[in-house]
């Protein structure tokens, strides 16, 4: 007994000393340099090196959310996350390029997400052809920029790289003009109604794109655009990067490639933080509050003056309008936009990423992009290079002196990220239903169901619906 | 011989809210007894805490001598408890005979279910000529007395009501009561919760007063009805 | 047809005759109805079409084309028809009871179809394939499936689903998409173990009754109703009649409509809640695995990835019918399945458009018929109720 | 004077059912009206054939001076008649507070520019908003408990939530389903005050659909009584407490002669 | 002391339907590695080997593609399977100066951009469907044909070459339709019955086209069947069935039996990965081969070891001997002369697939080579 309590009261100490800002404050500090150090050391012709870079570039990427959940002073968490993305990751890009794809890649997912969580989070409406707009955006530009030999490229009309800024803009007005006119015909559709309604939607926008070749060619079809136009390097950049190279004496190679990856995050993360400002205006104001009206009653929402099919369709095309933008730019990143890339299963994985990371949250539905595309862009890919690294070396597990080369090619992990993906989700939902950073709102709407529910099978709240045709709402039965 | 139902200490929370903070009270066989309370006092919780609806924290909750606390509801249900919840929930989409025959779920005998549902509709005659209706496009009252009948199919020892009165025309009431008063004539234990409680207390023997979760009176009726703080807050006599 | 216009108080009061009626003869008369009236209500549009178009291509005449394609177009258009609404029923089921929408329910479609060619292959591999009955063999087959499905669709119940019961309705989504995948993958890993290869072929070529083709000739035109599609609509309609009499004549039927209109309400009736939802996922899932054992026979070889399309296709179903209603995903099903097959017989004369646009002009379909019935053809109009 | 709500023969039928029977109603500004009748009578599909959630087959409803026809629920509360439910109707997961605003939102200037760049005068009108949404509640007697989350207060609660979510549009007249159904009696007399507070500090027009004779007999100045969708009878709580029709239809012997004018009366 | 590592990566399916053939080009990757690199391994290098999973997909190729870009030690990449996913990716390749040679990718806009690291040691799409076309035409009785492709952009490349030069040669052209089913061709197959072609050329690969004319015949089709080299595999003789038989394919690459010098290569493949090669993986050996050799010319010139150089390197290959022939590149990176062939499917069994008959073969010349050469005869006679 008295050891536990000791235990317990030196437990209690630990948690009161980290509450601290200068410890709290300290670690933080000393947890980030930790990781950069890592990273910096980490060489790709270690035997070990997908390993440990999945150990730790995981551990960067996140320290953002804990620094703002740390209790530290508000300058000092500003202060942290600017030498975050302006000085360590641009860094560590340079040294690693791989890094700067990925936390791209990881801003292009959290737009999409963001975006998406403005439609289902706030709104509550189910879309499940969400990627559709992020299609209309990634076209515009594309459209006008590739090397294939479209109706814009036989005219010779082709837009110079530096209009990706308007095209930016563009973007976003041609995805909200998009989803107000799919929106109009069918926001009237409750629940699942209106989610097989976009998901037709999404499909129909890829079969267009698809096959908008023939008989005049948009698209250039199935074969996609590729060569797509990319914004120009601006000297200083470039320039930048070769002081900074020559200071630090590292060795780049691939300077201008380097620059235009530096460019494109510069623009990915400013894009995102422009997002997520208008995401919190948005929540925090009379049409976020009308949203989560909707999306708790409708009918009380409109009968206490909501207009409801306005106020969803200023949803699906805030929500459609970030996709768009986004779209141009992973249009110009990638160079390239083929219908295959604006599949359902794309507007199911950022689903999962909103869900993951906690519905309607801001900051929840950002930690669900980030662990999505961290898990399938960087975990799932490092193990299939760590076992193919260890097996290049004929490694052999000691203990049980197992050699890894045995283990039989139809097993290559490679082929089953899939299946480690899928039971990663189900394990999450299971154990955080409510998602990994739920939105206040929801974590308390949910504890008290946990608790209510008597024997797992009875929530008390499931009755009151109408049932077999029910006019649902599109997230959870609260009665 | 221990009492048809006893509660003893019963603790029940919902989330963090303590709704039964240490509930003890029983029923007689033949009873009636009645649950009296404002708003929120914890009297729904109580019958959900005995049919299982909600499971409770701490306590005892005894049928006959038989421990049935932390039991699944279809398995209290079996044992005898008929619970007629707070706002009806009939089977909108069944017909009212199904809505009945799903009361005697536990019966395996097809002859013995059409007894109980003819049984039914000698109790209540307004049943019999709408059985082939769907119980959702049934009237307030219709759907209560359907719901009454229902619990009543399995021909439970003891039946819970809560608030049978509850949105219904005053002249409804008047029947329900009257159908209460039936049943327990013919010989049904019953415990009832009612927001009326000046109805309550006539048609039961006992009550008790619940306030936040705890029970602050328990009397016979006729004592409770003359009871001060009683006829001020719950019959609304100043 | 599923409308229970009366419980069964007792069969014994009852002549039998009445029962057939009700179970037998009267779903077999609405579905004949439905079907007929849909073929030729789209046969009209196609006459129509070639009045309008008369030679929508140099050298095709189209009403020409039509005559040829119309017996083969509503034959296909059942048949498939018939899988939808067997998958479609699945999805029904359970959003009748849970509400929310398996996602993984394709998955068990396309396990049925895999241990449909398992069977098969063993039975191959061993030699006793040819000997078997054909009618035997096919009931085997299906009945395997759907046990296995069944069994599968309980498990995922219990392991993904249950857990998060009353939890947003997103969230069951999320795991369903999770056990979605991880299905895929794992039967894919079991298929490259044991067989190295994923490509499932059924050995019919083996079964000589299966080579042999019906010829139906009509007028001038021959056509082929293959042994198989013959079996998939008469195991399909035996299936759904079979579910029918389940949900609508038994006590379990009855106790799994009521689970799905309140379940804390059945719970205090008596009835084992878990055990219902775990049976209406057994149906559900058997009724998938039996519609990816007919698929598989019709359409010769299954992969892991096979489920994906019919599943999106049997979900539109029942959302088209009236997503939670029985009846209304076999209608939803035979529906998409005729309007799919119409148009890809027609949209090949349409130089500027093709079968390609084939899944935009159904789901503009289903979206025209949304907006006029939001809740789908059977859906009931809840106005609902303030 | 002219009436402020003029319903006249209106109708609406579901499917064979005729719900509401051509029915004609006048309610006078200021007034407290009441329509009561037995369960199933037609009362809450007429509050929802005024509030435009159901559209009438056939009739008019003409509300200070504005026809009702053809406008959606939104309309309804922007023209000054707002509503609560018969089954409660929060927003469960926000706060008392927000559910309040919430009922604003017809008198807001709601401009997707101001608020991304958040003007002065948008930030005028949030303050504007929190401040009298907090005035309501303290007026319904809710002071101190806006941070809540409406699904957790008692029911008596969210029933003053919900007038108090009703009453932020600026209504003209208010329309209360069932208001005190579950409430005990003295919860029940509390009630009552607040709605003659609604109606003397507000100038709030009042119409109730009530089954507690206490309340309807109390403090109702007019009465309808609908039976079968069709209006049986209306008149003042005297007449209509003696009415031989709405005593076989509805009171029933016992509730008809049990409440006596001085009980009602008396409460405050 | 460490070897010095150099890294070369391949790129194509091992997950999804066509994991087959991206099997085999990463397994003939590994072993032309494995026998190859001796002198490499001789100047103190070790030579590893990084094989990537594009799924098929040109999303997960371009992901791929800037993930091991940044892998410095990587010098080249074989691959990939599909032209869909080759052409983005090598844009990738091509901005970090990483050379890229294709075993397999037949489109021609693989080439035609005139990257300078990306190459190819098979033929073009335009050539093979041309060929595919003149060689339908002089089948006896085929007067009408119906065309199907896959819509990817292989499948759909070279169905329109063959769709365009049958029409050249006088064969009436039916239809022109794409299909993304993958199961169930009942929808397909309705309107060409009552078209009723002499013969349907499907622009696709045999996971797809083997199902189709199995449910073809099954509905009464009875004419011919051909397309391009995506029917190459053994597996398109168990997916067909029967209804595969006598089924005609063009192809850039011949069955491995087809080369004599292949024989070695045959049985070593079948001996390490217990079956035997598919098509393309002779081809994926000779692709890792020409880099092998291009690596090692630079380090025996004492050049710098840079992607730059190898990329050129890789270029200026000249008359490198082969399994599968002698490879020269023009400037484009298309090989100066690739064979072609026309093959007829034989048997229902899949481990008689290596014994298809060749119906004809020839060497075209790439298109730059061919309007040299035109320009070469134009410019005496002008
Ligand atoms: N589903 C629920 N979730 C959370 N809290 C609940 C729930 N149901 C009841 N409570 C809380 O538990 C307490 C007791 O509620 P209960 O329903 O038992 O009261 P009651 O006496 O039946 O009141 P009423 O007259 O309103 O029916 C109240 O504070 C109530 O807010
Ligand atoms: N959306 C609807 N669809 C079909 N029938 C309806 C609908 N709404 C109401 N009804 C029917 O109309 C009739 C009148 O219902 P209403 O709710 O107006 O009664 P009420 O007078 O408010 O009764 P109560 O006092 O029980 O609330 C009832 O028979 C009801 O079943
Ligand atoms: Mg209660
Ligand atoms: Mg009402």
């Amino acid at each position: 007994m008295a050891v536990k309590s000791v235990q317990q009261s030196s437990r209690a100490t630990v948690r009161a000393a980290l509450k601290r800002p200068a410890v709290a404050g300290g670690l933080l500090v000393a947890y980030i340099l930790v990781a950069v150090l890592i990273l910096n050391s980490l060489d790709r012709s270690n035997l070990w090196f997908p390993f440990y870079s999945t150990l730790t570039f995981p551990a960067l990427v996140l320290s953002p959310f804990i620094i703002l959940a740390a209790p530290v002073r508000g300058w000092f968490k500003g202060a942290l996350i600017v030498a975050l993305l302006f000085l360590i990751i641009p860094y560590l890009g340079m040294r690693d390029s791989s890094y700067l794809e990925l936390v791209i890649q990881i801003c292009i997912f959290a737009g999409l997400a963001l975006g998406l969580n403005i439609v289902v989070g706030f709104a509550g409406l189910l879309d499940l052809g969400y990627i559709a707009f992020f299609a209309v955006g990634a076209y515009t530009w594309a459209m006008f920029t590739s090397g294939a030999s479209t109706v814009f490229n036989i005219n010779g009309w082709l837009v110079s790289g530096s209009a990706f800024y308007l095209f930016i803009f563009l973007g976003i007005f041609v995805a909200a003009i998009v989803g107000i006119l799919l929106g109009l015909p069918v926001l009237r559709l409750r629940g699942d109604y209106l989610a097989i309604v976009t998901l037709g939607f999404g499909e129909m926008i890829r079969v267009i794109a698809n096959n908008l070749d023939q008989p005049i060619n948009f698209t250039n079809g199935s074969q996609g655009l590729f060569g797509v136009g990319r914004p120009p390097v601006p000297f200083f950049l470039r320039d930048g990067v070769l002081t900074v190279e020559s200071a630090l004496g590292l060795s780049i190679t691939n300077v201008d490639p380097l620059s235009q990856q530096l460019l494109f995050y510069f623009i990915a993360i400013a894009i995102i933080g422009i997002i997520i400002v208008v995401a919190r205006r948005l929540d925090n104001s009379p049409i976020g509050r009308a949203w989560t009206a909707i999306r708790e009653d409708e009918v009380a929402a409109i009968a206490m003056g909501v207009p409801l099919v306005r106020m969803k369709l200023l949803a699906f095309a805030t929500g459609a309008s970030f996709a768009g933008a986004i779209g141009v730019i992973y249009a110009a990143k990638q160079t390239f936009v083929s219908p295959e890339s604006f599949s359902l299963i794309q507007s199911i994985s950022i689903l999962a990423m909103v869900i993951v990371g906690g519905m309607g949250g801001i900051r929840g539905t950002l930690l669900g992009a980030v662990i999505v595309t961290m898990l399938n862009l960087l975990v799932l890919k490092n193990l299939s290079l760590q076992i193919n690294a260890l097996r290049n070396v004929d490694f052999v597990i000691p203990i049980i002196n197992y050699h890894i080369r045995d283990w039989p090619t139809q097993l290559e992990p490679a082929k089953y990220e899939r299946l480690i993906f899928g039971l990663l989700l189900i394990v999450m939902m299971i154990f955080r239903p409510a998602g990994l950073l739920p939105e206040p709102r929801r974590r308390m709407e949910l504890q008290e169901k946990d608790e209510e529910i008597v024997d797992e099978e009875i929530s008390p709240e499931a009755g009151d619906e109408q049932p077999v045709v029910s006019a649902v709402r599109p997230d959870a039965e609260q009665a | 011989m221990p009492p048809l139902l006893e509660l003893q200490n019963v603790h029940t929370f919902y989330g963090h809210i303590h709704a039964l903070k240490g509930i003890n009270l029983f029923v007689e066989e033949g009873e009636v007894v009645t649950l009296v309370g404002s708003n929120g006092a914890g009297k729904s919780t109580s019958l959900r805490s005995i049919s299982g609806m909600v499971r409770s924290k701490q306590g005892s909750i005894r049928l006959a001598g038989q421990d049935i606390m932390g039991m699944k509801p279809h398995e209290i249900t079996a044992l005898g408890v008929g619970h007629v919840p707070e706002g009806r929930r009939i089977f909108p989409l069944l017909t009212v005979q199904e809505n009945l025959e799903i009361g005697a779920w536990n019966v395996k005998s097809r002859s013995e279910i059409s007894r109980r549902v003819e049984q039914m509709f000698e109790l209540f005659p307004r049943l019999r000529e709408r059985f082939q209706q769907k119980g959702g496009t049934l009237s307030g009252g219709e759907q209560q007395m359907l719901a009454i009948a229902r619990a009543l199919m399995a021909e439970p020892r003891i039946l819970l009501l809560d608030e049978p009165s509850m949105g219904l025309a005053p002249v409804l009431v008047e029947g329900i009561f009257e159908i209460i008063k039936k049943i327990n004539a013919q010989g049904t234990t019953i415990l009832l919760v009612e927001q009326n409680a000046l109805m309550a207390l006539e048609v039961a023997r006992r009550g008790y007063v619940l306030q936040s979760g705890s029970l602050v009176l328990q009397d016979t009726s006729v004592n409770l009805m003359n009871n001060e703080m009683v006829k001020r807050v719950y019959l609304g006599e100043n | 047809m599923l409308d229970a216009r009366r419980s069964l108080g007792s069969v014994s009061s009852r002549s039998i005759l009445e029962w057939g009626y009700r179970f037998i003869l009267f779903p077999i008369g609405q579905m004949l109805i439905f079907i007929v009236g849909a073929a030729l209500f789209l046969t009209v549009l196609a006459f129509l079409l070639a009045l309008a178009f008369p030679e929508p291509r140099p050298n095709i005449v189209l009403i020409d084309q039509v005559n040829r394609q119309l017996p083969g177009m509503i034959i296909s258009g059942i048949t498939i028809g018939f899988v939808y609404a067997m998958i479609a029923l699945g999805y029904t089921l359970v959003y009748g009871v849970l509400k929310f929408i398996n996602f993984a329910h394709s998955e068990i479609f396309m396990v049925g179809s895999v241990v449909g060619f398992e069977v098969m292959q063993r039975l191959s591999d061993t030699g006793h394939l040819p000997a078997w009955s054909p009618v035997f063999l096919v009931v085997v087959v299906i009945l395997m499936a759907m046990l296995a499905s069944g069994l599968l669709a309980v498990i995922i119940e219990r392991v993904a689903y249950r857990p998060l019961r009353g939890a947003p309705r997103l969230v069951p989504l999320i795991s369903a998409i999770g056990i979605s995948f991880f299905m895929i993958d794992l039967v894919r890993a079991v298929e490259a173990i044991t067989r190295n290869d994923f490509n499932l072929t059924y050995p019919l070529n083996q079964l000589e009754w299966v080579r042999s083709p019906f010829k139906l000739v009509i007028g001038e035109n021959t056509i082929n109703i293959r042994p198989t599609q013959f079996i998939v609509v008469l195991g399909a309609v035996v299936t759904l009649i079979a579910l029918n009499y389940f949900v609508n004549g038994t006590k379990l039927g009855r106790g799994i409509r009521a689970v799905s209109q309140d379940m804390t309400t059945a719970g205090l009736m008596g009835i084992n809640v878990n055990r219902m939802i775990s049976l209406t996922f057994f149906v559900g899932g058997a009724f998938g695995g039996a519609a990816g054992a007919l698929f598989g026979m019709n359409v010769g070889t299954v992969t892991p990835f096979v489920g994906f399309i019919p599943g999106i296709k049997a979900f539109t179903a029942a959302v088209l019918g009236g997503i939670g209603n029985v009846t209304g995903a076999l209608l939803g099903g035979l529906t998409l399945g005729l309007v799919e097959s119409f148009l890809n017989g027609l949209l090949v004369y349409f130089p500027a458009l093709g079968q390609r646009y084939t899944d935009v002009f159904a789901f503009s379909v289903l979206i025209l018929i949304l907006i006029f019935r939001p809740s789908g053809l059977l859906g009931e109009r809840v106005d609902e109720k303030v | 004077m002219a009436p402020l709500l003029d319903v006249r023969n209106l109708t609406k039928k579901f499917g064979g059912l005729t719900a509401v029977n051509n029915v004609t109603i006048g309610i006078e500004p200021q007034s407290i009206s009441a329509i009561i009748g037995p369960n199933g009578a037609g009362k809450t599909t007429l509050f929802n054939l005024l509030t435009g959630i159901y559209k009438p087959d056939t009739g008019t409803m003409v509300f200070d001076g504005h026809s009702l026809v053809g406008l959606r629920p939104d309309q309804v509360n922007a023209a000054g008649m707002s509503r609560t439910f018969q089954s409660i109707r929060l927003f469960h997961g926000m706060t008392v507070l927000e559910n309040v605003m919430v009922g604003m939102h017809s008198r807001l200037n709601i401009s997707l520019f101001n608020t991304l760049t958040r003007t002065a005068g948008f930030n005028r009108q949030e303050v504007h908003v929190k401040q009298k949404a907090s005035d309501l509640l303290r007026f319904v007697g809710l002071a101190g408990k806006g941070d809540e989350v409406s699904r957790n207060l008692p029911y008596g609660d969210q029933r003053r939530v919900e007038i108090a979510r009703a009453l932020a549009s600026d209504p003209k007249l208010i329309l209360l389903d069932e208001p005190t159904a579950g409430m005990n009696p003295q919860e029940t007399v509390d009630a009552m005050a607040l709605f003659r507070r609604v109606r003397d500090e507000l100038g709030v027009t009042v119409v109730l659909i009530e089954h507690d004779m206490r309340v309807v007999m109390g403090i109702s100045e007019h009465i309808s009584v609908l039976d079968y969708g069709q209006k049986i009878a209306e008149g003042t709580p005297d007449e209509i407490r003696s009415n031989p029709r709405v005593i076989e239809a509805y009171l029933g012997r016992r509730a008809a002669g049990v409440v006596e004018p001085e009980t009602s009366a008396e409460v405050n | 002391q460490d070897a010095k590592v150099i890294k070369i990566a391949s790129q194509s399916p091992l997950s999804g339907p066509q994991s087959i053939l991206g099997t085999s080009i990463r397994n003939a990757a590994e072993l032309a590695i494995e026998q190859l690199s001796g002198p490499l391994v001789e100047m103190g290098y070790s030579v590893e080997f990084v094989p990537f999973d594009d799924q098929a997909t040109p999303d997960v190729g371009v992901a791929n593609a800037n993930l091991l870009v940044n892998d410095a030690a990587i010098m080249a990449v074989i691959g990939h399977l599909n032209s869909g996913v080759a052409i983005p990716s090598s844009e990738v390749y091509n901005d970090n100066g990483l050379a890229m040679v294709s075993p397999a990718n037949t489109n021609v806009a693989i080439t035609d951009r005139g990257l300078p690291v990306v190459n190819r040691i098979c033929g073009r799409d335009d050539t093979q469907g041309a060929a595919g076309a003149a060689f339908a035409a002089t089948l006896e009785g085929v007067e009408t044909v119906y065309v199907l492709h896959d819509t990817t952009a292989y499948g759909q490349g070279v169905a329109d070459f063959f769709q365009k030069a049958a029409a050249e040669q006088g064969l009436t052209v039916l239809g022109f339709e794409g299909t993304t089913e993958t199961a169930n061709f009942e929808g397909v197959i309705q309107p060409i019955l009552a078209l009723d072609p002499d013969l349907i050329y499907f622009g696709g690969i045999y996971s797809q086209t083997g199902i189709f004319i199995n449910q073809a015949r099954a509905a009464g089709y009875e004419g011919l069947y051909m397309g391009p080299d995506g029917f190459d595999a053994s597996e398109f003789a168990e997916l067909a069935g029967e209804a595969g038989v006598n089924t005609y394919y063009t192809s850039v690459a011949a069955p491995p039996t087809f080369y004599p010098a292949a024989a070695q290569f045959i049985e070593d493949y079948t001996a390490k990965f217990g079956e035997p090669p598919q098509p393309f993986a002779a081809q994926s050996y000779d692709s890792t081969g020409i880099v092998l050799a291009a690596i090692q010319r630079i380090l025996e010139s004492g050049e710098a070891l840079t992607r730059e150089a190898v990329a050129a390197e890789v270029r200026a290959t000249e008359n490198y001997e082969g399994i599968t022939g002698t490879y020269t590149f023009d400037d484009n990176g298309d090989p100066e002369l690739a064979t072609y062939v026309i093959l007829q499917v034989v048997s229902s069994d899949p481990a008689e697939w290596n014994s298809n008959v060749v119906l004809d073969q020839f060497l075209a010349p790439s298109p730059l080579v061919a309007a040299a050469e035109a320009e070469a005869e134009a410019t005496p006679s002008s």
